[in-house]
């Protein structure tokens, strides 16, 4: 068993997908489940090293540790929730290469476990970003394809900038290695690093002050590939700004920044949600929110909550997946995602999935979301970090309020058009909840599993050269 | 340890919420109430304060859910933001806590080891939590918009028992969970003003709305006003008034919304103003409703006296004489807004209008059940004494006195409510005999029309039910009216517009261009790397 | 009936004697209450309301004789109608009266009562009330003084204890036909409900 | 035994209620410069009215309304005691106590306006609210002044604060209390200024307007125990009691008189007026006295 096959296999996909362009669904959605098979077997194997040597700077390594590992899992996941749910679709062939080429992108990014990886894994999930934004090939789709990009290669740009000053100063670009010597780096040049770096990887992970152009691309692009975006790619990014920056034992004050713009990026996402009446931007907002709250708590550095943030890390991609879902249903649909659309149908399957991934999405118990909120409040107050507390729960009310009015909708107007959803689709939306509902009334196992991902996050991995 | 079996509350919710679901069989929203049903059973069976909490949520949101189904946008919003944000204050108290003791579990809760200053701030969050739940004035927009909106079945669950959640936390959390901690005496003191001025001015909103059900919520309001005083006392003889008072304003609030509901399906109308005259078309739910009023306004010969005897003989015992006086002004108050209701459905002139419907007979049980009780109640008063006495037995306080049922005991006297259940009774019977035999014979009118209107015959078009607008004067009682305005509500509007006004600056920020974020992000380097140098 | 008022008041009051006679005790009982406790609706229709005030207050003061004023006729005893009736007031008058509980009286307050007075031409007053209502007492003259008034009550008082079959309202029970065809003549029939129709059978 | 003595409470209180009011009506009268019925016209009143020949009702509430009433009233009778000793006239005493007989009272009004309100009649209901708004404020001040008394004494039982009072009258010991209960008291007594529920002029006779005949006499009677109830719990509280017949009737007479003249030379307060009233002077003085306690 290998790690290059979470690598290799959707690029031998990608290669067949051109000669089987009539099953394209198929191909992806069999690719999916394998990947997810495939992790589900590592489990008991972990952590695992994959170095395919190429000339030994720019060796090729892969790393699998409990972090990654768990969400390599998610990943392939959603990978497989949302090309089942694509099944009904096979004609959207560019969607299924796209989404393919994420797939790819994101579980190297996790994988990789050197600097120069990560930046071609960076890249190969850019790309196909930008690709799945314009996938609806209209004036809107493609603007905001071309501001993806734009915002895009001005994060490779800092990013390529951080590699470049770490390998000119260094030598090495193994993040192990590079842990190890980093500490011999002149310090100014090591902020230098750090900032260019965070500036990259914050970008993309949609952090405060470097992620206004976020809500645009969720709005340009298509409901379902939101749900890429939001579960996948951000917290990709997310995951490997943190893994990085727990390599590199920044001081305490940068953590505590890091902390600072994870408070702002969730005020300012939640306020912004607010107002806000296109649902796509409301999740796209919510999902800020979340992430904001997951670089607040992983700022901390703390084994409890760094776990949580994990735990919040998978419900969060698990709920927002079967809203985006949910969502992209009602869009094709009414083809619009504008709030009012919740008040024009009466399909109580939807509706519930809807509410009740919303409850998680909230941390409303008995869901999973509940779970991971609670333990990061208890975590924060059992750091005495009770203005962070007072910050969440207060914040969360606003988050409540949008959320909510999304769901009165629900009852809102007279003349409403009865939705038919395929069975598959409810099965798949309801797997989610249940997967939701499972794991917040059993949440042990789940737990220990992000307390176990986060020690080994926190340990700092070293793998030998 | 505090537990399910000591709590008279659990029983009672169980048990008489199962009566208001019973006339819900069949629908369509039961799967709702019975998750409601089973968010209470989490909410009292826990035994650590996450559970709880879960209980606390589930109710939330699944009493939103059925709600949503008749209550208008506002209404759910305004009911889920304040229930959440009670709930949210519980888990800022929850984790609170959690930091002090490592653990959730009630057994390893211990206050006396929280340092002051944690132990005010749970209590103040705590107090959010159930003086949200509660409705103090204020907070109190929500309750009345969802009793008057939810279907009339459910107002009755959610003034009978969803209400009392409040409270139940607030004994569970302070007097049994907190009750060695040092908690600062002002801030209970705060709370029981708080909750005699809620009362009050409830009452007085109560006696001005012209919507059976707004009345009704009002009501609950004032009624967990006098609740929240009393329990603010911290004692054991209060705890029993708070406990005996929330018992029978359980089962007055069943009995009235329920009836309530019977009138709704009978008439298809809300307003006292389109009601009127029912006496004698439903006089087994006048007599109902008569009863719950009764008791509601707390006279003797009905169960309603008891907990109003318990509260008063209590707050005389700490000598609170000026929160005493306040309470009985706000009791007294309340006969008004109690005529109001059995006068705006039952009495004065009927309305001309279309036919009237059927009311279900499943809508009856309840009502009868609660009647019947209060009725016992009254005879029996030491009767749940026992019952009542059992949390406080095991917070250590003395049990009351029940060693004989028909007397009601306090340290401020006591009453026999045999005795005057059966003095009235013979005195009624004596009197109705007298009058029978008086040699004036009485003549029943045939027309409800032929009545003294000035030497005119009212026609049946002239509106003679104006009485249902008793209560306007006191919009020019110079003391109450400033009481009738609507300030909170004009507070939280504000806010939200504030919020409002806050989000539309920031999200104005999420429109920008590529190029802007690309020049915002370069800035942001910069400043960094200048200000981090 | 002779011309005239007075023949007629006199036999009235001649009546009254003989019939006293024949009561039993307790009969005489109550009949000395209701004669000692007159509860009265004065009914100001006209000009003679003027000097309703006077006999009620300090200075003549008919409290002396249990007569008290009361603000509804359920609880009055009886109606003083005082001066002359427009059909319009007739109508609020006969009203009162039929909601007044029985036994009851009306004292016909002024001439204009009794043959129209000042307005015995005048399109729009009824010449005699005893066609539409049966008088038990008149005060006459144009107006009667609080003196007349009260000589008047003292008078019904008599006539009270006497407890006479002829009382106004036996008549008007009895002969209700009648009075009910001067009404009808004067209103119609679609104005005021017929006065056995508004009770249901006696006894609660 | 105890239902002679019950009886006999009942005709005191009945027999004594009629003879003060027909003192009202005199005395007031007097004040007028008049000479006023005879002593027993309020009783002759309500027999004529018992034997009238028929009476009006609405229906079963409008017949059970005086009723209840009147129920209430005798309750009040007895359960306040008469004597502040011995056995003989404390009737139910012992069964209740003073918050009892405060809620006690408000009874009898409601059953009374649930009969007004089965009328139909707009203008019994305008009294009946007339009434209830009033109450709210006329309440206030009595309240806290049995509220003063009853923790002064240690105890709501009659009895108890009866005892209390041995050596100094609530009335000297608490003169604010006092005061504030005095006030209470004139307008429960139903006279002016606070005679407002009843008013003629504008609402018939207010919640009386529909009754007639026996149900008039009956809440007459009712209303003249029920005085003499008030009377004594003015007594009871603020007197000391009595501690036989001749001195219950004499501390009763003399606050029946002192109510009497003051009701006979002030005008009438409007509802709001009243309320805003009471709401100044006597609750003002309850709170400085409670807080004088």
């Amino acid at each position: 068993m290998s790690l290059l096959y979470f690598v290799l296999l959707p690029l031998l996909a990608l290669f067949l997908m051109p000669l089987y362009r009539k099953h394209l669904h198929i191909i992806s959605v069999m690719l999916n489940l394998t990947l997810l098979t495939l992790a589900l077997t590592c489990t008991h194997t972990l952590p695992m090293v994959e170095r395919v040597a190429v000339d030994l700077p720019f060796a090729i390594t892969f790393v699998l540790e409990r972090a990654s590992w768990l969400l390599l899992t998610l990943f392939t996941l959603i990978m497989s929730l949302v090309s089942l749910y694509h099944l009904r679709y096979g004609n959207d062939k560019a969607l299924f290469v796209a989404s393919t080429m994420l797939g790819v992108g994101v579980s190297g990014l996790i994988l990789s476990h050197d600097l120069f990886n990560i930046y071609i894994f960076f890249e190969i999930s850019s790309i196909s970003a930008y690709l799945l934004t314009a996938l609806n090939q209209d004036v809107k789709a493609y603007g905001g394809a071309i501001r993806y990009m734009i915002v895009g290669a001005f994060a490779s740009l800092f990013l390529l900038l951080g590699i470049m000053l770490i390998y000119l100063s260094i030598g090495v670009l193994d993040i192990g290695a590079i842990a190890e010597r980093f500490g011999l780096i002149e310090p100014r040049l090591q902020f230098l690093i750090l900032l260019s770096l965070f500036i990259g990887f914050g970008i993309k992970a949609e952090l405060f002050g470097l992620n206004f152009w976020v809500a645009d691309i969720y709005q340009a692009s298509r409901s379902s590939v939101g749900s890429l975006f939001s579960a996948l790619l951000s917290k990709s990014y997310l995951f490997v700004l943190f893994h990085l920056t727990y390599l590199l034992h920044v001081s305490p004050s940068q953590l505590f920044f890091l902390g600072l713009i994870g408070a702002l990026t969730f005020v300012a996402a939640e306020f912004s949600a607010f107002k806000s009446h296109e649902s796509k931007r409301i999740f796209a907002f919510s999902t800020l929110g979340q992430i904001g709250i997951i670089t607040l708590a992983l700022s901390y550095a703390d084994a409890m909550l760094s776990a949580a943030a994990l735990m919040l890390i998978l419900t969060h991609a698990v709920a927002k997946t079967a809203l985006f879902l949910a969502l992209d249903l009602l869009e094709r649909h009414f083809h619009s995602s504008h709030s009012t659309i919740f008040a024009r149908f009466h399909a109580p399957f939807l509706m519930g999935i809807i509410a009740l991934a919303g409850l998680s999405l909230l941390g409303i118990p008995p869901f999973a979301g509940f779970v991971a909120k609670l333990s990061i409040l208890t975590g924060l107050a059992s750091l005495e970090a009770y203005g962070a507390v007072a910050l969440i729960l207060l914040i969360s009310l606003i988050e409540a309020a949008y959320l909510f009015r999304l769901l009165t909708g629900f009852r809102q107007g007279t003349g409403k058009e009865r939705l038919y959803v395929a069975w598959s689709h409810k099965l798949l939306l309801g797997f989610m909840v249940l997967l939701l509902l499972g794991f917040g009334l059993m949440p042990e196992p789940l737990l220990q599993l992000c307390q176990a991902a986060a020690a080994s996050m926190l340990g700092g991995n070293h793998v030998p050269l | 340890m505090f537990h399910f079996e000591a709590t008279l509350l659990a029983h009672l919710f169980f048990g008489l919420s199962l009566l208001v679901i019973l006339p819900l069989l069949r629908r369509r929203d039961l799967v709702l109430h019975l998750l409601l049903l089973l968010s209470l059973g989490i909410l009292f069976y826990a035994s650590s304060l996450a559970t709880l909490f879960i209980g606390w949520e589930m109710m939330g949101w699944s009493s939103y859910f059925i709600l949503a189904s008749s209550a208008r946008v506002a209404t759910l919003q305004r009911y889920i933001l304040f229930n959440l944000g009670g709930a949210f204050a519980l888990l800022g108290a929850i984790a609170l806590l959690y930091g002090f003791m490592g653990s959730l579990e009630y057994r390893d809760i211990d206050a006396s080891l929280l340092p002051p200053w944690a132990m005010n701030a749970i209590a103040l969050l705590l107090f959010v939590a159930v003086f949200v739940k509660s409705g103090i004035i204020g907070l109190h927009d929500w309750v009345v918009d969802s009793y008057s909106e939810a279907t009339p079945l459910f107002s009755a669950i959610l003034s009978a028992i969803l209400s009392k959640a409040g409270i139940y936390l607030f004994i569970v959390m302070f007097m049994v969970l907190l009750k060695e901690g040092a908690t600062e005496p002002l801030l209970f003191e705060i709370m029981a003003w708080l909750g005699v001025i809620t009362s009050i001015v409830a009452t007085f909103k109560a006696i001005s709305q012209d919507e059976m059900r707004r009345l009704l919520a009002y009501s609950s309001i004032a009624q967990i006003g006098y609740i929240i005083t009393i329990l603010a006392l911290m004692q054991g003889f209060a705890l029993e008034a708070a406990l005996y008072h929330t018992l029978i304003h359980t089962l007055i609030k069943l009995l009235l919304f329920m009836n309530i509901a019977s009138i709704i399906a009978i008439t298809q109308k809300e307003r006292f103003s389109e009601l009127g005259g029912m006496i004698y078309h439903a006089p087994v739910l006048f007599l109902l409703l008569v009863i719950g009023i009764i008791a509601l306004a707390g006279m003797p010969l009905l169960g309603g006296f008891n907990s109003k005897f318990l509260i008063y003989t209590a707050l005389l015992e700490e000598k609170r004489a000026l929160l005493l006086g306040a309470v009985m002004f706000s009791s007294a108050s309340a006969f008004l807004y109690c005529y109001k209701l059995v006068y705006g459905i039952y009495l004065g002139q009927r309305p001309q209008e279309a036919s009237l419907h059927v009311s279900p007979k499943s809508y009856y049980l309840p009502q009868l059940l609660s009647a019947a009780l209060l009725v016992l109640l009254a005879l029996l008063p030491s009767l749940p004494v026992g019952y009542l006495s059992v949390i406080g037995v095991e917070l250590g306080f003395a049990p009351l006195d029940d060693s004989n049922l028909f007397i009601l005991q306090s340290a401020f006297g006591s009453f026999h409510g045999g005795a005057l259940m059966g003095a009235f009774g013979v005195a009624f019977v004596a009197l109705l005999g007298l009058l029978q035999l008086a040699h004036s014979k009485a003549k029943k009118v045939k027309d409800p029309l032929d009545i003294s209107y000035c030497g005119e015959v009212p026609r049946s078009e002239t509106n003679l039910h104006f009485g249902y607008g008793m209560g306007y004067e006191l919009h020019r009682i110079s003391f109450i009216a400033p009481l009738l305005r609507h300030h909170s509500r004009v507070l939280w509007d504000r806010l939200s517009l504030i919020a409002s006004d806050f989000s539309a600056l920031l999200s104005s920020l999420y429109s920008l261009s590529a190029q802007h974020v690309t020049l915002l992000a370069l800035l942001l380097f910069t400043l960094l790397l200048l200000g981090g140098q | 009936m002779d011309e005239g008022f007075i023949p007629y008041q006199q036999s009235l009051e001649d009546e009254e004697q003989s019939i006293k006679s024949t009561q039993s005790v307790i009969e005489q009982a109550i009949a000395w209450f209701r004669a000692h406790s007159m509860f009265v609706l004065a009914y100001g229709t006209g000009c003679g309301a003027i000097e309703m005030p006077p006999t009620f207050t300090s200075r003549y003061d008919i409290e002396r004789l249990g007569v008290v004023g009361v603000a509804t006729p359920r609880q009055a005893d009886i109606l003083i109608v005082s001066g002359y009736c427009s059909p319009k007031t007739l109508k609020r008058v006969i009203r009162s009266y039929e909601q007044m509980s029985e036994p009851k009286y009306i004292i016909g307050l002024g001439s204009c009562t009794i043959n129209g007075g000042m307005y015995w031409d005048s399109y729009n007053t009824i010449k005699k009330l005893d066609d539409f209502l049966p008088v038990d007492m008149y005060v006459n003259g144009c107006m009667p003084r609080p003196e007349a008034l009260i000589e008047g009550f003292v008078k019904l008082q008599e006539k009270i204890r006497a407890n006479s079959s002829e009382a106004g309202y036996i008549q008007y029970r009895t002969r209700y036909a009648h009075y009910r065809a001067n009404q009808e003549r004067l209103f119609g029939t679609q104005v005021q409900p017929r006065y056995e129709e508004n009770f249901a059978g006696m006894n609660l | 035994m105890l239902l002679l003595d019950l009886l006999l409470m009942l005709l005191i209180a009945y027999g004594f209620g009629f003879l003060y009011y027909g003192l009202y009506r005199n005395l007031s009268a007097r004040v007028h410069g008049r000479f006023g019925p005879s002593l027993a016209q309020s009783f002759s009143d309500s027999i004529k009215l018992f034997v009238k020949e028929e009476s009006t009702t609405f229906g079963w509430m409008f017949y059970l309304g005086p009723v209840i009433m009147a129920s209430g009233a005798v309750l009040n009778v007895l359960f306040i005691p008469f004597l502040n000793q011995g056995e003989s006239l404390q009737g139910l005493s012992s069964y209740g106590n003073l918050i009892v007989v405060l809620y006690l009272m408000v009874l009898g009004p409601l059953g009374n306006a649930l009969g007004v309100g089965s009328s139909g009649n707009p203008f019994g209901v305008m009294g009946v609210t007339r009434g209830l708004t009033r109450l709210l404020a006329l309440e206030l001040p009595f309240y806290l002044a049995a509220i003063g008394v009853m923790i002064d004494a240690g105890s709501a039982d009659f009895g108890i604060i009866m005892q209390a009072q041995s050596t100094q009258s609530n009335m000297f010991a608490h003169p604010l209390l006092f005061a504030a209960a005095f006030i209470s008291f004139l307008g429960f007594m139903g006279k002016s200024p606070f005679d407002v529920v009843g008013a003629p002029q504008e609402v018939y006779s207010g919640p009386a307007t529909e009754f007639s005949g026996k149900f008039l006499a009956l809440l007459m009677s009712q209303s003249a125990m029920f005085s003499f109830a008030k009377l004594l719990l003015m007594v009871n509280l603020f007197w000391g009691g009595a501690d036989h017949l001749g001195e219950l009737v004499a501390k009763t007479f003399v606050l029946f008189v002192a109510a009497t003249f003051i009701g006979s030379v002030y005008a009438r307060f409007s509802t709001v007026q009243s309320v805003e009233f009471l709401i100044r002077i006597p609750t003002l003085l309850g709170i400085v006295g409670l807080a004088l306690l």
